[in-house]
C-alpha cells in the first residue's frame, strides 16, 4: 500500500458546522475547512467540539473521535465535508448533537484511503456507517473519474436503508430485516457478483464481521480486496501506537499504515476491541 | 518570565516545552503533516519513544482506555531494536530541529548498559532518559519504585557514557523525593516525572480486562494532582534539574508544573487530542507574563 | 448473583456495600435526615471516620479542592479522640442497624496499640480497620507503602485484641500485593483499598499550595482504574477478603471491583454526590443479575 | 445556636426546572420540590443536573453546589423553591444554563438557618447573592409573622441593582459604582441604621470581607448579629468535613453547624477559600 501522498495542516483547527441532518439513528454532519487539502477516499478526520468536549455520565468524551468523510464539496471559503455517523457512545453522542454554526475542532486528513486499481471494476460494499468512505470512493470513481462502480451496502433495519437515500448512491442493498431490498448479509450480494466478477477490486468498509466475511470471500476467489478497518484511536496520526491491529507483517498502527489495508495482509479482520 | 529559554545539559533550549516519551512519533508525525512540522516543531527538545535492545512487538490491543479526563495505555514498548533504532532512526532525529534525548529502557542492568554503551558517544544525542516506570513491561515500574534499585541502575549506566542521564522515576511510592535523591546521588543529571500510575480497565461486554496487556498506565488531566504533588516534593528534595509532566494541557498546566519547581515541563496525551499541544502551550504559558502580576 | 449477602468476620452482611471510612458521618447523617435513615441505612457495615489516641483538629480550610471526575481533599482527621469516642459516639454507633467498624490510626506503634486495646473487648465492634495509609498526616502514608512496615504493625496489633484486623493498604506503591501479602502474614483478617492517592492542587490566584494541608488526597472516579489494578492485583495474592474501594459511582462500577475479587465494595466521595448513594449503588448492582447474561 | 428542626428526604431528589430568569448576571432559577419539606430561612439545598453536569474546561462540575433558597411558594404538586445565583464557575454556570423542565438534582434542606430573635427588631443586610437567604428571612418576617424588618443591600453595580428589583423587597441600596442609592458599600447603610438602632439584631450573608464588616460593626456597636458564611462545600450533610471555618471553638463544619454563624463565635468572617 502507497503511503498517503496528501499532507495535513499541522494541529487542530476550527471547523464551523455548516448543516447537521438526522434520519432514524443516522446523522449526516457538514462542516467547512477553510484550510485543509481536499482529502482521499478512505481518509479520516480526527474530530472534536470545541465547547462541551466531555460531561457525558463517565465524564468521557475527552479524546477526539475518528470520522471519515463521505463526501467533499469545493464550496465558498474552502471545502465542505459531510461525515455520516451513527450515535454508538458519548463521542458519537455529543457530535450528532451539535448545531449550525457550533466550532468542531478537526485534524486530518488522516491515513493511507483507498488506493484505486484502474485496471478492474470496482465493486463497493458497505455496511452502516462504514458507508462514509465508500460514498466518497464512489464520488471519486464516477464524479471525478467519470468511470462505473458497483455499491453494495448492508443495513440493520429498514429505518436505516431509508436514511441513506440522501446519500443519492446507485446501490443493491441488503438488510438483515429484511424490509428492503435483500433479506441477509451484504456478503450475499457480494457473493453474487463475484460469481462473474473474478476480474475486480472490492473496496469494503462496516462491522469487523462484515469485513471477515469479505476478506474470506475474496481470499477464497482470488479477488483482491481493500479493507478500511476500524479500531480505537486516541490521536490518529501515529504518536499514541494505540490503534494496532494484527498483520501477516505484525502489528500496524491503522492510522497511518491504514485504515486501508489490503485483505491479503491480515488474517483476520475482527479485532478485539475495535468496532461495535 | 515563563517560557523563555532555559540552560539544561550544557545546551540552551529555546523554551521549557518538551513532550513526554512515546506521546509524539515525530517521524510519523513528518510524514502525516510533512515540513510544516519542522517550521513549527512544538517541543525545545524531542524525546523519544523507549527503545530496547531487542525488537518488541509491543501488547496485543485493544491497547487504549479512554476516561473522562485522561486515558490508559497498554502500549508495552513496542520498538525495532537497538540496531535498527541506530540505523534507520537516529539518522532521521539527528535532522529534527530540536536537540534530541533518547528514552531506553532493559529487562537487565546489561541490556540497558548495553544499550547505552551502543548510543553513549553519538553526536546527534543530547541526553539519554532512562525509563525506570513503564508500567506496560512486567518489570518496568519496579526497578523505579525502589530507591535502591534506581540507585544500582543508575551507577552502573553512569559508567558508560559522558552524556546526561536523566532518570524517569516512578510514581508508585510513597516517596519519590527518596527515589529522586537515590538517582542524584547515583549520578543522574535529571530526573523526569511523572510516569502513568497502573492502572486497569474492565471489558464492558462483561469480566477480564480491557487492556491486550492486562494492565496499563494511566495519563492525562486525571493524574495531574499526583504529578503536581510528587513533582514538587522531588523538586524539594534534589539539586538536579526536574522534568515535570503527568496531565499538562494549556498554559496554566505548564506554569503550575514550573512553579512547583520544574525546569522543564513535559506534554504527553494532549498531544493526541491536540498534535500543536506543544506549540499552543508554549504560547498560552508565554501569555501568562502578561497577567503574571496577579501572582502572590 | 451479585449484591446477596456476605458472610466474613463471622458475621452475615445483608450485602456487599459499606462506606469508606471518613465518607459518611452516620451521626450527623442521623441528624441531618432524621429516622428515615435508619430505616434505609446505605451499608451492611459502617466504618467510621478514623480515630486516634488524641483529639485532633484537623487540617486549616481550604480542605477541598474540586477535579473534573473527582476531588482532592486535605482534611487531617480531625477527631473527638479516643476517650471522647468511646464516651460520645460509641453507644450512638451501637445503635446503628449495622454492624460497626473503627477505624483507628496512630502515630506510633503504642498508640495504635493504646487504642485498639481499649476499644478491643467492646461489643459494639465487628472489627478495626487500621488506617496505614493517610496521606493527610505527616507520617500517615509511609508505614501502609512498606510491608516491613505494616508486618510489624499489625503483628503489634494482632496480639491487643480477638477482634478481626483490617489493614487499610497504602495506594503508594507498585507492589501493592506484596504489601497485602505482608499484612496477612503478620495476622491481618482482610485488607482494604485504595485509600486517597496523595496529590495537589495548586491555588488559582497565582502560587503556592490550595489546600491549607498542603497537599492532599484524591479520590473518586478519577481514581478507580488505579483501584481497580491494585484490588486485582492483591486479591490474586491474599486469601484473606479484600474490601475494594475507590471512585464507586454505580452498580457497574461496583460489580467491577466484585469481579476483580472484592469481598466488600467501599463507597466513599460518591456518597457526597447522593447521600444515598449505597442503596442506590446496592440496587442497581442488584438490578445488573438480570443482564448478568451478557457475562461472558 | 439551636440545630434545624427540619430533617431533610433522604437522599437526593429530582427537581424539574420550572422556570428560569436571567437579568444581568444573576439567574432566578425555580424548580419543584415535591418531596421535601417547607425549608427554613437560611438552609440551603446542594443542587446538580441530572445530565451534563460536568464537561466544563476541566472537566467540571463534580459535586453539586450549595445554593440558598430564596423564596419557597407552596404550588400544585409540592414547593416553588427559588434560587437566585450568579455565574462565577463551572458548577453555576452550568445551572444558569438550565432550561425550563429540565431534571435538577436536589438534596435537602440542609444547614441551620437563622434563629430568628422576635423580641429584636431586625436589621437584615444583604451582599451580591447573599441576598437569597435575606429575602427569605424577609418573606418569613413579613408574610409569615407579618412583622416589619429593615433590609440593606449593596450591589457591585447597577445593572445588579435592577436586576434584584425582581425579589420585590423594599430595601435600602448601596452600589459601590454608585449607579443606585448610597455609592459605596452596604455597611454604610449598616452603621446608620446602628446609630439608633441598638436594640436591633443584625442578619447578613454576602462576601467574606462584607460579612467581616459586618461582624467588627456589630461587635463593637455590642449589636448581636448571625452571619450566614460560604465555604467549599462537598456534601453539605456532615459527610466530608471539608468545609470548616474556624470559630472560636474550633473548627465548625459549616453545613451542619451553619452556615450561619453567631458573630461573636467567630475571630473574623474571611475564611481563606471561600467566596470570590
Ligand atoms: C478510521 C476510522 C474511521 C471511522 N469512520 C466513521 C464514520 O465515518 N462514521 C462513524 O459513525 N464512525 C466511524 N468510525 C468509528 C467511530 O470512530 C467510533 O464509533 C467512535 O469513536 C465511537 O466513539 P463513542 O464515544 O461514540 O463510543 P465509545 O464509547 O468510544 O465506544 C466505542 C467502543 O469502545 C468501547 N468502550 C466503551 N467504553 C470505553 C471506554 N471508556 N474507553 C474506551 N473504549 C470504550 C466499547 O467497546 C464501545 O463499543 C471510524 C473509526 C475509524 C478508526
Ligand atoms: C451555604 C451556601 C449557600 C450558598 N448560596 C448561594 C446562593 O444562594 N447563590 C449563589 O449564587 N451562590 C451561593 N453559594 C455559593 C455557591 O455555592 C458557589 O458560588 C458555587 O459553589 C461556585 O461553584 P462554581 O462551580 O460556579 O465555581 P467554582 O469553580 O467552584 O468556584 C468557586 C471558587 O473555588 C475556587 N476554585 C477554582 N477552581 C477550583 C477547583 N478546581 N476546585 C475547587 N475550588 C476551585 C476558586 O476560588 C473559585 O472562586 C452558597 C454557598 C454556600 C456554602
Ligand atoms: C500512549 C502512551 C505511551 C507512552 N510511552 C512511553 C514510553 O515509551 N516511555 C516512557 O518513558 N513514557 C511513556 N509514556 C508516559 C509519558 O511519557 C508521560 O510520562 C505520561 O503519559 C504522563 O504525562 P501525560 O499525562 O501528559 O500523558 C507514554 C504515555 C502514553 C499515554
Ligand atoms: C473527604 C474524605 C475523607 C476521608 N477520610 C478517611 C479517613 O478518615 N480514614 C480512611 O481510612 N480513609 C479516609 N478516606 C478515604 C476513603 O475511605 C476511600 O478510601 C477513598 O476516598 C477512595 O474511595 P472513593 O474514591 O470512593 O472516595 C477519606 C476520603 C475522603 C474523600
Ligand atoms: S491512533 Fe495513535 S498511533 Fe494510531
Ligand atoms: S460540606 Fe461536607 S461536611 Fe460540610
Amino acid at each position: 500500500m502507497t503511503q498517503a501522498c496528501v499532507t495535513a495542516p499541522f494541529g487542530r483547527r476550527s471547523a464551523p458546522v455548516r448543516s447537521i441532518e438526522r434520519s432514524g439513528p443516522y446523522t449526516f454532519l457538514r462542516a467547512l475547512d477553510a484550510a485543509g487539502p481536499k482529502p482521499r477516499a478512505g481518509q479520516f478526520y480526527m474530530l472534536q467540539t470545541a465547547r462541551g468536549w466531555g460531561g457525558g455520565d463517565d465524564g468521557r468524551p475527552y479524546l477526539p473521535r475518528a470520522l471519515s468523510f463521505a463526501r467533499v464539496e469545493q464550496v465558498n471559503g474552502g471545502l465542505e465535508l459531510t461525515y455520516f455517523l451513527e450515535s454508538v457512545g458519548p463521542g458519537t453522542a455529543r457530535l450528532a448533537a451539535c448545531a449550525t454554526g457550533e466550532e468542531l475542532l478537526i485534524a486530518g486528513p488522516f491515513g493511507n484511503g483507498f488506493d484505486l486499481d484502474r485496471t478492474r471494476p470496482p465493486v463497493l460494499v458497505a455496511g452502516g456507517v462504514g458507508l462514509a468512505p465508500i460514498v466518497a470512493l464512489d464520488d471519486k470513481i464516477r464524479k471525478t473519474d467519470g468511470a462505473r462502480s458497483t455499491v453494495l451496502v448492508g443495513m440493520r433495519d429498514g429505518e436505516r436503508a431509508a436514511a441513506i437515500t440522501k446519500f443519492g448512491v446507485e446501490c443493491g442493498i441488503a438488510t438483515e430485516d429484511g424490509s428492503a431490498g435483500h433479506a441477509g448479509y451484504v456478503t450475499a450480494l457480494l457473493e453474487r457478483e463475484l460469481e462473474d466478477g473474478h476480474d475486480s477490486t472490492v473496496y469494503a468498509c462496516g462491522p469487523p464481521a462484515m469485513l471477515e466475511a469479505v476478506r474470506a470471500l475474496c481470499s477464497e476467489r482470488e479477488v483482491p480486496c481493500q479493507l478500511a478497518l476500524e479500531s480505537g484511536m486516541a490521536c490518529g496520526y501515529g504518536a499514541c501506537y494505540g490503534c494496532v491491529v494484527p498483520t501477516v507483517d505484525g502489528y500496524a498502527r491503522l492510522c497511518v499504515d491504514g485504515p486501508v489495508l489490503p485483505g491479503d495482509k491480515l488474517e483476520t479482520a475482527i479485532v478485539k476491541g475495535a468496532g461495535h | 518570565m515563563y517560557g523563555g529559554p532555559v540552560k539544561i545539559f550544557g545546551a540552551e533550549l529555546a523554551h521549557p516545552v518538551v513532550n513526554g516519551s512515546g506521546t509524539f512519533d515525530a517521524l510519523a508525525a513528518r510524514r502525516v503533516f510533512g515540513e510544516q512540522l519542522d517550521a513549527r516543531f512544538p517541543f525545545a527538545a524531542y524525546v523519544s519513544k523507549t527503545i530496547t535492545l531487542e525488537p518488541r512487538p509491543g501488547n496485543p490491543p485493544p491497547r487504549l482506555w479512554e476516561l473522562g479526563q485522561g486515558m490508559i495505555n497498554s502500549i508495552g514498548l513496542p520498538n525495532k531494536g537497538l540496531a535498527r533504532f541506530i540505523e534507520e532512526d537516529l539518522p532521521a532525529y539527528a535532522m529534527l530541529p530540536a536537540p534530541l534525548i533518547v528514552s531506553v529502557m532493559g529487562f537487565s542492568g546489561d541490556e540497558l548498559a548495553a544499550a547505552v554503551e551502543a548510543l553513549g558517544e553519538r553526536s546527534e544525542i543530547l541526553a539519554f532518559e532512562l525509563n525506570f516506570s513503564c508500567p506496560n513491561v512486567e518489570t518496568g515500574n519496579i526497578v523505579g519504585s525502589s530507591p535502591e534499585e534506581t540507585a544500582a541502575m543508575t551507577s552502573l549506566l553512569r559508567g558508560r557514557t559522558e552524556k546526561p542521564l536523566i532518570a524517569k522515576l516512578s510514581p508508585s511510592s510513597a516517596r519519590p523525593d527518596q527515589i529522586a535523591l537515590a538517582a542524584e546521588q547515583a549520578g543522574a543529571n535529571a530526573v523526569s516525572l511523572i510516569n502513568t500510575l497502573p492502572g486497569m480497565a474492565v471489558d464492558p461486554s462483561g469480566g477480564g480486562p480491557w487492556l491486550g496487556g492486562g494492565g496499563g498506565g494511566m495519563s492525562g488531566p486525571a493524574v495531574r494532582p499526583v504529578a503536581l504533588a510528587q513533582v514538587s516534593r522531588v523538586a524539594e528534595a534534589v539539586e538536579i534539574p526536574v522534568i515535570g509532566m503527568g496531565g499538562v494541557s494549556c498554559g496554566r498546566d505548564a506554569r503550575e508544573m514550573l512553579d512547583a519547581g520544574a525546569t522543564l515541563v513535559g506534554v504527553g496525551t494532549e498531544n493526541f487530542r491536540d498534535p500543536a499541544a506543544g506549540e499552543r502551550i508554549l504560547a498560552e504559558l508565554r501569555e501568562l507574563n502578561q497577567s503574571s502580576v496577579e501572582r502572590k
